[in-house]
């Protein structure tokens, strides 16, 4: 008999999504029961106070819990999000219910003993609820009292070699697709940069100087798999500079039917017969393939390495050898000016441990937003409000048309004063005799 | 219960302190057939929906069985996970970017086992634990924020409209009948804490209400600059106020018309909640995407202004969201990604086609870049 | 012997295109010699002044004319740009030197002899210099002195029944295209349009009631030949609404050759056989037409009618017959916001005498403009300011998907009190009963 | 010379005043042949460049010769053109909307004449009078402003660099090899009294060097809010000055950084002078259309960011604009205009192909706007 009625929540069982009600349901019921006599050490009802907390905000359609509070463990300046409930007598077992940031693994990837000491940790010290994972990556641990925040994180580190991510004006917990561990189109080894750059960055990450949030993500190819461009303040994109692999035989084999068409992506509906020509020549945004005599040519000059022939014949066609990422920046949700995507400002760079080249990039722009952005100003922002033209003068990069999808079309250019003949400085009354008022 | 120590030490909280560890680090967790061939991986091939198979140069395979599932999930759940893990996959597993779960196996024969294990298994409440699909061109899994789970911005909840919207579009979770891949993302507020901005489809939570001021606290609980500062439409000056008490406060005074109901004067001052059970609901955003196959990534447009609240299965979100699903499904070419099609088709055929009113309301008015939104041309369609 | 050297203008004599030096030194000496006996009622070396302190800006790089004095015709608001040179002594005949803008006729078709009175008026009263025509389309008389003004405008309105156009805050002088006086594709009769317009809004044209210029531009169809999608406040452009008529044996004289594609306009190079499928087929922006089995056939309902096909093929190919025009609004030059180009207001709208429908909507837009332009402030930038939303309500015209290229892609809708239930009024007590502080 | 009166007194402006009667009525100018067939015409076509065909619905025919011609002109150059057309056209003629001059006639017997004898006729200094051409996929005239002739904020002049430009691109104006229409307009400040801001290629005068400051006349000549609120960028703000006289006046400071040289503070207020020998020249635009013909129309794009003022033949401008044009004929297709051309390749390709130097001056940083310019993509080519 759970401690609240959950009519409107209870609806929300059915179907065939799996449905975190019955989860939080069964895992109340089990927290109640405490068949394996866990010494608790938050109130014991949390799960059924979340669900009744819940209920209440389906019943009267606005959120109970309070504005963040400013908890977190000694040192950190993130990790943990503080929450209360605003209503703590009628659901107790939530009145703190803080979350706090696990950083994931590179990839995602783990094993069952690291996920069960896990969950043996948060079965003691928190709800046993958790997101899998938040949007930003990290694992969440979701709901625990502000006591408990320490022990957690002394086990966290102390056991399981585990840190905190971030949360607060910090860099935060950077993360990859799963580029080369099981993808054949990645450029480079997101893992191992996002996993180079995150350990050569713990101050960032655990201790503000920064004026607001930054993100790092890493997609090994411009497929997106982690979708960088919309959400990293720096997105690192593999790419490469010279020719795509054709393997003509498997070209063949695609035309003939016996491979399907982008690896039976497309399988639940009959498309007929795959027909390169308009399914792929006829798709290239820059129409640089041309299927003739069974042969199928590619002018890589043009190539824009958009990925959709490849993505349709991965047994034909294989990314380039030179390989190496892009560095876009600024990408950013809507607040304050409206959303960003990650503006290109690298167009290549080779990939290559230690990444010193990288590094530079990176430290430079963080020595321009830290020295020039507002509090609360994204770096997306800060390039809107100083100009590109700055960033590249900040971060000693050539101008280069592949930053641009178009020149600028006003001529509102902000020439220097070193940049015109002259200066300008101007004595008004030696102008005047030659113009008179 | 008994309070028991980690090992920590509140007097002392420097001692034996460990920082900076970072992350584990990834290749403690690869399965062995992972770490054997990573960069070596040739092709891959969907098998059917939630079932891909990776070859590797030397010839090796890795089967992957994708799961969905809610996100937030309990540590029973992690555990059960865990021992399908156990049983098998020599105990590895991992989690996608849109978090569904994968199961991998290094050999063919191992497949059918796993897929029944997970096929069979249900909640109490008769939804599936482990629906397995989200591969190819169909809907995944829909990434998403917290919602009225734990946020205190929220306009509507996370959970419960991504479930609603889920179990409404199950069958394209399990099939691959759509033109291209369609991501669907929810957002509970305009912060956008999962890319919604770039999705195929968006659901986001909004407020309609301008904040209400408390007055009395304002100025104890905020810091008042910082709460004007925050405000992108200038709308909050700062004012005196005297309360009934015949005290005079320091406060603020928001210009009611300047307000764009984004709540980020809230989430600078508590004492300028928004939330509003009429108020509060969803805006649909439509044709944004994210990779740079073929078109450029591109922002998701409002299509529906405002949705109201229709807890708990919102079955007004739910249809419209059906309906553009539908029309696209019969309208698009193969490879098309949603906004791609709307783009071709025209905007003015979109609406046409997914039955859906063009309000006012979905016209920009947002600062100078709205301009560009506005139709510079001849070229429409009657 | 000219009054002053000019050896760096000189050098603008040479080479085949049509030289002004040459056109304005024969003009001097004509004057200097006088044949006819003309009473020149401004200074004889005016021309010749002109072309010294020309010579003087091209040495040192500089105009040598004044800010704009504030001269003009008694009653009117525009129609005369007052000019004073700065170097008066050295060049008195063009110490003054206003223009006067005379407004043109539709479709710029003159007579000899209506041209000929202007130029006696003109070699009498001023420079004999003029622009044929200014960039608003005005005829405009280049420099004579303050007292010619009124002597000037009293002769045109007297002798030739003809008027000023439009200067400062004004409409300004209305230009159309040639439309159906010589083009096919004329969807509406642009002359028509601009005269009933112009003679309509007279008081507009001439006394200012509005915070800045005001243009209106008549295009017959989208091809846009006088520009008014870029230099008009409101832009009228024909189009028409049911089906492109095709001549198909037209289109099989087209695929054979007989009739030159284009109507000849690339005929300076060889590009080859006409192709059908490659030259209009293929180009159409929306990709409604086929040309199979020797016949072409367009989907309609997708055409967005570019004028591509009709313009390769104009003897096969017919603008509809259910014509009109779009009206588009706000297009303007840089100053101050950047430029922008007519957004489209009305899709479409007949144009029929006396154009009721068209003047209400004008009307409407003014009404705004005048009540909420600020000084200075063009419709577009004002439309920038307060929305197009606001234009909409204010013309009381409804909001349709063809007004936008797309949808806003930020959430930030500016709901109206009356638009949301329960309106803005609450209770922060009330509220706080159920969330606690 | 002595005064002459039209008849009007300056004691009594208004006495038999007339005004407000309007343009002449467009018909009265009508040749016959167009006043007959107007709204008949069936189709067009270009014989030779400048000369056009329309015929019409009965069979009438009216066939045009459309010359070229620098639009300031004198009024011994109209009679000349008015002796022509009485000569040949019955006493009719017309203007084009770029400028060109278009004699009509109805018969295609009378056009030969008429060409031979617009051809035969050239200025002293040896240049045509009534080059013919102008018409279809070639260079017809430039549409221009004042410069350095009549107004008082040009960067530039405009009918000299015009003439520089058309003596150079002279053979596209008589051909019509190019693979569409090239338009080139001109403007001699960012006023821009001509639509350079929607041309294929685009000469603008710039200024480089914020104004001067005339602080004695300032107060007197200005008014100082006025100056104030023109600034686009919010550069200037009022100040107090003693003058060398001792005088303390009132007059504004410009804050240098923020000026962008629009110029705009000057066309308020005389005391704020900009032109200057190095700091004014010509920017280079391109790639803009008017047109909704397949793509939709654009703006010109800044392609050259300065090139000083070389009179009187501005070389590098009118190298600059050939390299444009024979890249442009080189490599684009049939019916693709130059900006379509540039997008279409990239413009990356458009500065490698036009060996143009890509300057940061070249990045837009003018507002919100200017994101949308930049490269949100992974798409570009090496
Ligand atoms: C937990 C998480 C949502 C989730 O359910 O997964 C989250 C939750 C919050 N986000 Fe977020 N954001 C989360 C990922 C994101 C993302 C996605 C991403 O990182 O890829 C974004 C969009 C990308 C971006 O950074 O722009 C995001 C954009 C924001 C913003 C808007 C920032 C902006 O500049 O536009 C805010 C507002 C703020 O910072 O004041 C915000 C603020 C918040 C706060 C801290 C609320 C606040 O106003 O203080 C939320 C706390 C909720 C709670 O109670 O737990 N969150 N937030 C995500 C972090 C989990 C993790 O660490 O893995
Ligand atoms: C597993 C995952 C990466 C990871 O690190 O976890 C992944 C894996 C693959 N992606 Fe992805 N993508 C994954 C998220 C994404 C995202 C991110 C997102 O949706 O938030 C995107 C960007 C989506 C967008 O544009 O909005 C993404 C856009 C693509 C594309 C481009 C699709 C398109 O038509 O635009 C491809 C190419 C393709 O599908 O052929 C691709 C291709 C692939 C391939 C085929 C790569 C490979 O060779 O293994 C993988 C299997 C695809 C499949 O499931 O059908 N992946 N992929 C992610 C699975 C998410 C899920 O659970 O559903
Ligand atoms: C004479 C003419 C240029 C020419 O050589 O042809 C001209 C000349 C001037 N224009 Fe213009 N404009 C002329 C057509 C234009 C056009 C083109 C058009 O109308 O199609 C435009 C661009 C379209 C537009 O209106 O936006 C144009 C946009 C401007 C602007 C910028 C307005 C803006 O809102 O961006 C100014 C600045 C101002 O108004 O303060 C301006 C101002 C001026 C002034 C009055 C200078 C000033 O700052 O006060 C110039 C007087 C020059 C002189 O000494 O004669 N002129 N002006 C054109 C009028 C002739 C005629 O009546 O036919
Ligand atoms: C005479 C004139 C109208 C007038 O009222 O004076 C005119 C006349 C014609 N135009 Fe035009 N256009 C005239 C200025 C324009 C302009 C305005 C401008 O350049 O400032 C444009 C917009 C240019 C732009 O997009 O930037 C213009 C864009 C067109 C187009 C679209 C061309 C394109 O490829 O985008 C066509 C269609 C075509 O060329 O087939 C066209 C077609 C025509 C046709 C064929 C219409 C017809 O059936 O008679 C006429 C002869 C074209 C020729 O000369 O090759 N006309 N035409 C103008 C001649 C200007 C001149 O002296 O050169
Ligand atoms: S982004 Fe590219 S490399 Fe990474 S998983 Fe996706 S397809 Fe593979
Ligand atoms: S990757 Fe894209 S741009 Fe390159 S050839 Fe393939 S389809 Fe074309
Ligand atoms: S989107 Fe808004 S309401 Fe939802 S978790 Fe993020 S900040 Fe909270
Ligand atoms: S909700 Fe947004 S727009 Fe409204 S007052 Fe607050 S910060 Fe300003
Ligand atoms: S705009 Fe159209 S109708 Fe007018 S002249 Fe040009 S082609 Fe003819
Ligand atoms: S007018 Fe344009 S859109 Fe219409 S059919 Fe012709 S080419 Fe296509
Ligand atoms: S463009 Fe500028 S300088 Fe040239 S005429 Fe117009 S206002 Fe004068
Ligand atoms: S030139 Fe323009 S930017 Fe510079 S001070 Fe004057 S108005 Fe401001």
């Amino acid at each position: 008999m759970m401690k609240h009625e959950t009519p409107l929540l209870d609806q929300l069982e059915s179907g065939p999504w799996p449905s975190f009600v019955s989860d939080l349901k069964a895992e109340a019921e089990k927290r109640a029961k405490n068949e394996e006599n866990i010494e608790f050490q938050i109130p014991s009802d949390v799960v059924e106070d979340l669900l009744g907390v819940l209920e209440l905000s389906f019943k009267d359609g606005t959120t109970h819990w309070k504005h963040g509070g400013i908890v977190g463990v000694f040192g950190y300046g993130g990790g943990v999000i503080g929450r209360y409930c605003d209503q703590p007598n009628a659901f107790p077992g939530v009145a703190h219910f803080h979350t706090m940031r696990v950083a994931q693994p590179g990839g995602k990837f783990y094993t069952t003993k690291y996920l069960k000491d896990l969950c043996d940790l948060w079965d003691l010290r928190g709800s046993g609820i958790t997101n899998m994972h938040g949007s930003t990556g990290d694992i969440i641990f979701l709901g625990t009292t502000t006591p408990q925040l320490e022990e957690v994180f002394f086990e966290l580190t102390h056991r399981m070699g585990q840190d905190l991510g971030g949360s607060g004006s910090n860099l935060r917990t950077p993360a990859d697709c799963i580029g080369q561990a099981r993808c054949e189109y990645a450029c480079y080894d997101t893992q191992a940069l996002c996993y180079d750059l995150t350990m050569e960055y713990q101050d960032e990450l655990h201790r503000p100087a920064f004026p607001y949030k930054f993100k790092f993500k890493f997609d090994g190819c411009p497929n997106g798999c982690v979708a960088s461009i919309a959400r990293a303040d720096m997105s690192f994109i593999g790419t490469w500079k010279d020719d795509i692999k054709i393997d003509q035989e498997a070209v063949a084999a695609y035309v003939g039917g016996e491979f399907p068409s982008n690896a039976g992506a497309h399988a639940g509906r009959d498309w007929g017969a795959f027909d390169i020509q308009k399914e792929v020549v006829d798709l290239c945004p820059t129409n640089c393939m041309k299927y003739e005599g069974g042969k199928l040519e590619i002018n890589n000059r043009e190539c824009v390495r958009c990925m959709h022939c490849i993505n349709v014949m991965p047994r034909a066609l294989k990314i380039g050898d030179d390989k190496g990422l892009s560095i876009l920046v600024g990408a950013k949700a809507p607040i304050l000016d409206g959303a960003q995507m990650g503006s290109l400002l690298v167009p290549f760079i080779k990939c290559e441990e230690p990444y010193d080249e990288i590094k530079e990039v990176i430290e430079k722009v963080w020595d321009w937003w830290m020295e020039e952005g507002k509090n609360r100003e994204r770096l997306g922002e800060l390039i809107k409000r100083q100009g590109f033209q700055k960033l590249l003068e900040m971060t000693e990069i050539d101008p280069d048309p592949r930053m641009v999808s178009e020149p600028r079309s006003n001529p509102y250019i902000f020439w220097k004063e070193e940049e015109v003949e002259g200066g300008w400085d101007r004595d008004i009354n030696e102008f005047r005799k030659h113009h008179l008022r | 219960m008994a309070f028991i120590s980690s090992g920590y030490d509140p007097k002392e909280p420097m001692k034996n302190r460990i920082t900076d560890i970072g992350p584990k680090k990834f290749d403690e967790f690869y399965p062995p057939v992972i770490a054997k061939n990573k960069g070596k991986w040739l092709y891959h091939e969907i098998l059917e929906p939630g079932i891909l198979v990776h070859v590797a140069e030397g010839g090796d395979e890795v089967y992957t069985v994708r799961c969905g599932g809610a996100r937030i999930m309990t540590t029973s759940l992690i555990r059960e996970i865990c021992e399908i893990a156990e049983k098998h996959c020599d105990g590895y597993l991992r989690f996608t970017t849109r978090n569904n779960i994968e199961f991998m196996v290094d050999d063919k024969s191992k497949v059918d086992a796993l897929k029944k294990d997970l096929a069979g298994r249900k909640f109490a409440g008769g939804s599936f634990k482990f629906p397995i699909g989200g591969t190819g061109a169909g809907i995944t899994n829909i990434v998403h924020t917290q919602g009225w789970i734990h946020c205190h911005t929220p306009a509507t909840d996370a959970s419960g409209t991504v479930k609603a919207t889920m179990d409404e579009v199950f069958s394209d979770f399990q099939n691959m009948r759509l033109p291209a891949p369609l991501r669907i993302s929810m957002a509970c507020c305009l912060n956008m804490c999962g890319a919604v901005h770039c999705s195929d489809i968006a659901i986001l939570g909004y407020h309609r209400k301008p904040p209400m001021l408390d007055h009395e606290y304002l100025d104890k609980l905020c810091e008042i600059p910082l709460a004007i500062a925050a405000c992108p439409t200038g709308a909050i000056k700062p004012t005196k106020v005297d309360l009934p008490s015949g005290e005079t406060v320091k406060s603020v005074a928001v210009n009611n018309e300047r307000c764009m109901f984004c709540g980020n004067c809230y989430t600078m001052c508590p004492s300028l909640p928004l939330a509003d059970k009429d108020g509060d609901g969803i805006v649909l955003m439509a044709g944004g995407k994210v990779s740079n196959r073929i078109s450029e990534p591109k922002f998701s447009k409002v299509v529906v202004a405002f949705l109201p609240n229709e807890v708990p299965r919102w079955p007004q979100m739910t249809d419209t969201i059906k309906k553009m699903i539908e029309a696209y499904a019969a309208d698009a070419k193969k490879y098309e990604r949603l906004g791609e099609w709307a783009e071709r088709i025209g905007w003015e055929r979109f609406f046409e086609k997914c039955e859906l009113p063009f309000t006012h309301h979905l016209i920009d008015d947002f600062r100078d870049p709205a301009y560009y939104t506005w139709r510079q041309s001849t070229q429409f369609k009657f």
